[in-house]
């Protein structure tokens, strides 16, 4: 395996181990670090790309992990105020009792 | 841009600010509580000031022009509403008709306003009455200045409004509110031919400007026009428009025959009937006649001859007769009042019909202040008699009210048409002598001198009644109290003795009568300073010669002779020796009983008008009611059974043809929103999942889509 | 690929199998921190020194705290009496499985990665700033201008509402 | 000014260094550097203990230790062995992994972020281009630490004293950061070392070129310096460990050697700042005058890092603690604003050096200087009128 394609699939392992998290736990905090798992596994992408393609002396890969990290910072921010005013509404931050949208 | 307009930019282009001043006080009177007396003074007399002090500019600005050449009409016009080409302009215009109705309205209104304050002081809706008033000037001077007819009969309206709320203003009095009713409706029927008018007016000439630099509906061009066009029974369309626009003038100045409702305005506390019947509502009808002037005479065989002023001066004529006979046989003091004015209305209708806008206007305004003295002067002797109406129950008070006395026979003198000192007396000299001059009949001549004979004798009989003998009302204290509170609130300690009204009241008395004596020199035949300004020509010099030109010396002979009969004929009958009682029999009556009842019943005009239009609009209605019930009703229910029947059958294919396929597809799609929304579970991880999922998807079939 | 790099990126991926797994939020939280740790030695070890320190500095120091506050302002740290997964955990992880399973089977099978490997790049800061405030200074801008907004938006929506009286 | 004497650590680290195989070098080298900067710093750390308790007692009017050794010399020897020595207790209910990696969580990251500081001139174990950054990334897992730490105890008092640290640190990031960056704006590097180099030469040919020596540098001085003190959870800004509130706060349920790491860390994180606020404002290892160029470099870094010390004993002994709500209203509606304006400052003076006018150079001056001191004294006039000094209420004891 070339070392583009063993980063790639770390990246890829990684974002599997978030989409997990994601999925099945129950705490709504949680979710959202699972998250921030796959983004940093989508974040290594452009650093793996950067650092192993064909023109490393161009910085787009890295300025777009830089951009990447700055966006998921005021996502989690976002994110997290509004777990916090979920939980004070509803007094929990388990998914499975947040069905009001239920069909 | 010619030079003169350049130079009338001041004044004209602020015109607007004339009626504005009194409509600003009104609207801040509007707003002010009633205990606010002595703002809505200050606002309503100031406002009226500041207007007075304006039309004296603009009066003195209109003397200042050259007669020679230039523009007679300095106007100012706006556009209102455009629609698409056409456009509805609004505008003033200043020439030396409005300069001299605004002075007279102004300065007329500005008195009576003073004479209110001591009139009305004690009456609780005070300041109600004072932003009245207001609004009232304002919608008057809006007529003056108006150079539209659209303006002007939105200003008019706006008159007939304040009319309305002026003559109820004691509403609470039956005959008050009834009154004020009879005014609003019976002006309306005029009003009606006056929006008829005015709508033919437009689709004939497109405009309803006045003067436009040419392009206005009284300019030579519109006029062309109009008089060139015919119309049914071989009317000219000048002379159909000019008769619709004098049935509003009929309805205003109350003319024959709709002049029912005047009489009864004087239900209406009495500067009200100053200002309404002396001054100017009544006015505005002349006027109204006067400034359509050359419309009026379009189209006529010869100048100052045509159908619309033969129908003019008719209609005047009989009015002034009409009226001046009934005057002649009532007893109220307004009432005889409200009856002169209607004749000397009638008198300036003949003046414009045969003599032109000089003779007219000349005769309205010396009229507006003596008939204005005339009406403040009977305020204050009703003032003084505590509220006591029927001269009958007068008598004497020239030793208890001096000023109020020497004030009233000024203007009794001036209406009579006591000759050369008396401002009456030149005014209609000038429409008998144009009457005598007319080529069409002889008749309206014959039948001013009448009235005018009529007028002398019952103003004279009135000044007797109310000025000489003896006090005929103290007999009547305890009754009186039972009789509705006219004008509740005066608080004065009533010793059962008339009194001489306030300085704020006969201070206005004397001004009115000076006015009253000195007026009519500006409009002696001798020196026409009044007539040329109107006609727009140069000054005559002092000339006293032409007082016995053209056949004026026998004119005026004659009329000097017929007030001198008229004044005789009433001091022999009733001042030589005074009634002795309120309950003696008039001298006519006991004469000619029948002849006197019907003029005291006015006529039976009322009870005619009872029995015909009233009756016969019942019966009309009746009728109506009847066809109504048994043919249109018949009519209408077998097209609703008929209608009900098709709705029935409508009712079964819908329900079982249309219902039934709606239902079935709205089962349907019932079904698969429930069904689809159970995919909407309301857990994240559900959607998070699906997503997940599809990606999975999505990526397996690019990979091997791209392989194969 | 060197074992640093292995060692790094197995920490990464213990960081985060533990913070999806622990019972008790805040060793979750903890976890996600070494992951982090974890990526940006990975970052410094593939040369973007620049995003390895920004990753802790942001990730570390900023994103880990403000989740663990949250945690703590959200009052159930420690889910001892609940299941600790979601129902339909299986489906889940399958999912997932199946997720990352073709992604790397994609990437594996992909022509890409088999070009050449270039030489280890020099990475400038100085260039990267001049490429911030150069070609990229409406990005910039536009991220400064977006953490502005989410910072006062967060406040507001975290902010306590005032108690009605 | 590459003396014999100057360079002699570098010129020994080099020839232990080429004693070694070629393919170990570098980690030799590494390890060397480590071994270096731990030993030094962690007997500077004690002998700050001592000049600490030596120099309160003085402004306590009290003599301080002085009974281990000549004048209490060897009272940090004393003291490690008794911590070393102690029993380290561990609360029943505790969490007992996180409990124990706190302190080494606390203590490596500091460590770390010396790499980066040049001691001397040639004396810096790594120089990265982002060196500023790694510092404060270094820095920022300190707070990491300290919730760990304050949680693990699972003791109120712990917990609390952890939150109030992290609001306090976190908000004082900000300004030190953003002070910090008006020196690489105007050197155009993040790298220590070259910071350090542009700070070199002299004005007027004898009067170094150092940062504090102008006016954004001054102002960004005092405004690091202050943020410091706080990031380092000194006095005045001690309220985490407030003994008197919350009795040491999250270092409640610590004892024996786990709290001397502790104590460890919180000095060489002091020192560290100290040192990064000597990089970027005082020239770094630079002499402050060129007739003291003689002095070898290491000693006129570690000097004025002593002077940093006792700079910072002497604030502890006289200055009162802050309240919460003080420290953050001071933090955000003080520093912020001040160090947002320094930026501009430190801005419009890189623009003015083109200025070749008459007295264009006093002019620069006077703007700049009026720039710093303007906003000050509104600013502190403003804070000062409305002093909020009604009832309190504390976030996180709710």
């Amino acid at each position: 395996m070339s070392p583009l394609a063993q980063c790639l699939s770390f990246s890829c392992l990684l974002f599997g181990v978030g989409l997990a998290g994601a999925l099945t736990r129950r705490n709504a905090i949680l979710v959202l670090v699972g998250i921030e798992l796959m983004l940093n596994a989508a974040n290594l992408n452009f650093i793996a790309f950067w650092r192993f393609g064909p023109h490393p002396e161009q910085l787009t890969g890295i300025l777009f992990a830089i951009f990447s990290i700055g966006i998921a910072a005021a996502e989690t921010a976002v994110g997290l105020a509004l777990i916090i005013t979920i939980y004070r509404h509803r007094g929990s931050t388990n998914l499975d009792d947040l069905t009001s949208l239920k069909g | 841009m010619d030079p003169s307009h350049a130079a009338n930019a001041a004044i004209v282009t602020h015109l607007w600010v004339i009626p504005a001043f009194p409509l600003l006080a009104a609207g801040i009177i509007a707003v002010t509580r009633q205990s606010g007396r002595k703002l809505a003074t200050v606002c309503a007399v100031g406002s009226m000031v500041l207007a007075l002090i304006l039309s004296l500019v603009a009066f003195g600005w209109v003397l200042g022009r050259d007669r020679g050449g230039g523009e007679l009409h300095a106007v100012q016009n706006i556009p209102w509403l455009q629609m698409g080409s056409q456009s509805l302009d609004l505008g003033w215009v200043l020439d030396p008709l409005t300069a001299v109705m605004l002075v007279m309205v102004s300065f007329v209104g500005l008195l009576i306003f003073i004479y209110s304050i001591g009139y009305m002081a004690h009456d609780p809706n005070y300041t109600r009455f004072f932003g009245f008033l207001a609004l009232f000037a304002a919608a008057m001077l809006g007529v003056v200045i108006a150079n539209s007819l659209l303006f002007l009969f939105i200003c008019w309206e706006l008159v007939g409004l304040a009319s309305y709320l002026l003559i109820g203003f004691w509403f609470e009095k039956p005959s008050a509110a009834a009154a004020a009713k009879k005014a609003f409706i019976t002006t309306r029927i005029g009003d009606m031919g006056l929006f008829l008018g005015m709508l033919w007016l437009y689709s004939s000439s497109g405009t309803l400007l006045f003067y436009d630099h040419g392009q206005g509906c009284l300019e030579v061009g519109a006029l062309a026009k109009l008089a060139g066009q015919t119309t049914l029974v071989g009317m000219a369309v000048s002379t159909g428009v000019s008769l619709l626009i004098f049935c509003g003038a009929i309805g205003k100045s109350g003319q024959v025959p709709l002049h029912v409702w005047l009489p009864d305005a004087m239900e209406g506390p009495t500067p009200v009937s100053a200002l309404i019947h002396a001054a100017t509502m009544v006015a505005a009808g002349v006027f109204l006649v006067a400034r359509v002037y050359p419309l009026m005479a379009a189209g006529g065989p010869a100048p100052g001859v045509s159908t619309a002023l033969t129908v003019v001066a008719w209609v005047g004529v009989i009015t002034a007769v009409f009226a001046a006979c009934i005057a002649v046989a009532q007893t109220d003091i307004k009432r005889i009042l409200a009856y002169s004015t209607v004749s000397q209305l009638g008198f300036m209708m003949l003046g414009l019909g045969v003599g032109g806008v000089a003779v007219g206007m000349f005769h309205l305004i010396t009229h507006a202040f003596f008939k204005a003295l005339l009406f403040m002067g009977a305020g204050s002797v009703i003032h003084g008699v505590h509220e006591e109406q029927d001269i009958r129950r007068m008598g004497g008070l020239r030793r208890f009210m001096p000023v109020t006395f020497l004030t009233y026979a000024v203007g009794m003198m001036a209406l009579a048409g006591v000759p050369v000192f008396f401002a009456g007396f030149w005014s209609k000299d000038g429409i008998l002598h144009a009457a005598h001059g007319w080529q069409v009949s002889p008749w309206p001549f014959w039948g001013g001198l009448f009235g005018a004979l009529l007028t002398a004798f019952y103003m004279t009989r009135q000044v007797a009644y109310v000025f000489f003998g003896e006090y005929r009302g103290a007999t009547r204290r305890a009754s009186s109290a039972t009789a509705p509170a006219v004008s509740d609130g005066h608080h004065e300690p009533h010793d059962g003795t008339p009194h001489e009204s306030p300085a704020v009241m006969t201070g206005p008395l004397a001004i009115l009568a000076f006015f009253a004596i000195g007026l009519g020199f500006i409009g002696t035949p001798a020196w026409p300073w009044f007539q040329s300004l109107l006609s727009w020509r140069p000054v005559d010099h002092l000339e006293l010669g032409r007082l016995f030109e053209e056949g004026g010396a026998e004119t005026m002979a004659l009329s000097i002779l017929v007030v001198a009969v008229g004044i005789g004929a009433g001091w022999w009958l009733y001042g030589r020796r005074p009634a002795s009682s309120a309950t003696e029999l008039d001298v006519l009556e006991r004469h000619q009983p029948a002849v006197f009842r019907v003029l005291r019943e006015k006529f039976y005009v009322d009870e005619f008008y009872e029995a015909t239009f009233i009756r016969l609009n019942d019966r009309w209605a009746w009728f109506c009611v009847t066809l109504d019930n048994w043919v249109w009703g018949g009519l209408v229910l077998v097209i609703s059974y008929l209608v009900l029947g098709v709705s029935w059958l409508d009712r079964l294919f819908d329900e079982y043809v249309v219902n039934g396929g709606f239902d079935q597809g709205c089962r349907g799609i019932m079904r698969g929103g429930t069904s689809s929304s159970k995919l909407q579970d309301g857990n994240t991880q559900t959607y998070l999942r699906t997503i997940g999922v599809a990606l999975t998807a999505l990526l397996l079939l690019l990979t091997w889509g791209c392989h194969q | 690929m060197g074992t640093a790099f292995c060692i790094a990126a197995l920490l990464t991926l213990l960081g985060g199998v533990g913070s999806m797994c622990f019972r008790n939020l805040v060793h979750c939280a903890f976890a996600l921190a070494v992951s982090f740790v974890g990526l940006a030695a990975c970052y410094l070890l593939l040369g973007a020194e620049f995003v390895g320190f920004a990753q802790v500095l942001v990730y570390v120091g900023a994103v880990a705290i403000l989740i663990v506050i949250a945690m703590l302002l959200t009052r159930n740290i420690e889910s001892k009496h609940e299941p600790l997964v979601a129902g339909g955990w299986v489906m889940g992880v399958c999912v997932a499985v199946l997720a990352s399973g073709s992604l790397i089977l994609c990437v594996v099978n992909s022509s890409v990665v088999q070009g050449p490997v270039s030489a280890r790049p020099t990475m400038s800061t100085r260039a990267l700033g001049e490429q911030l405030m150069g070609d990229y200074v409406m990005a910039l801008e536009g991220i400064g201008l977006l953490l502005t907004a989410s910072l006062i938006g967060a406040v507001v929506i975290a902010l306590r509402e005032k108690e009605e009286r | 000014m590459t003396t014999g004497l100057d360079q002699i650590f570098v010129a020994l680290k080099h020839w232990v260094v080429s004693l070694c195989p070629t393919g170990w070098q570098s980690i030799v080298s590494m390890v060397i550097s480590a071994g270096a900067i731990l030993g030094v710093f962690a007997s500077l750390f004690g002998l700050t203990t001592l000049l600490e308790r030596k120099g309160l007692g003085r402004i306590q009017n009290r003599p301080g230790p002085n009974r281990v050794g000549p004048f209490g010399l060897l009272q940090p020897l004393a003291d490690g062995l008794k911590m070393l020595t102690k029993e380290d207790i561990v609360p029943r209910s505790a969490d007992q992994l996180i409990h124990f990696l706190a302190p080494v969580t606390m203590v490596v990251p500091v460590v770390l972020a010396y790499a980066v500081l040049p001691l001397g001139r040639n004396m810096e174990a790594v120089d990265f281009d982002a060196g500023l950054l790694f510092f404060f990334a270094a820095g920022a897992a300190t707070e990491m630490a300290v919730f760990m730490a304050g949680w693990s105890s699972r003791n109120k008092y712990a917990l609390l004293g952890a939150m109030r640290a992290i609001a306090q640190m976190v908000s004082y990031e900000v300004p030190m950061i953003l002070s910090s960056i008006t020196v690489v704006m105007f050197v155009g590097s993040m790298s220590l070392v070259q910071i350090v180099e542009s700070q070199s030469g002299y004005h007027w040919g004898w009067l170094a070129r150092w940062h504090a020596f102008t006016p954004w540098g001054f102002a960004g001085l005092v405004l690091f310096v202050v943020s410091a003190t706080a990031e380092a959870n000194r006095s005045p800004f001690d309220i985490p460990e407030g003994e008197s509130e919350i009795i040491a706060g999250h270092l409640i349920e610590y004892s024996g050697f786990k709290y001397a790491l502790f104590f460890l860390g919180e000095y060489l994180g002091l020192f560290s700042l100290s040192a990064l606020g000597i990089t970027l404002f005082l020239g770094g290892w630079h002499a402050p005058v060129v007739w003291l160029e003689w002095v070898p470099s290491y000693a006129w870094f570690f000097g004025k890092l002593l002077g940093f010390i006792a700079f910072f004993i002497w604030v502890r002994g006289t200055l009162p603690r802050l309240r919460t709500d003080q420290l953050m209203n001071f933090a955000w509606k003080f520093m912020l604003p001040l160090v947002l304006i320094n930026l501009g400052t430190a801005a419009l003076w890189w623009y003015t050096g083109s200025w070749v006018f008459m007295g264009a150079a006093v002019w620069r001056w006077l703007i700049c200087a009026a720039m710093v001191v303007v906003p000050y004294a509104v600013l502190g006039r403003v804070m000062f009128e409305r002093r909020h000094l009604g009832p309190r209420t504390y976030r996180y004891a709710s």
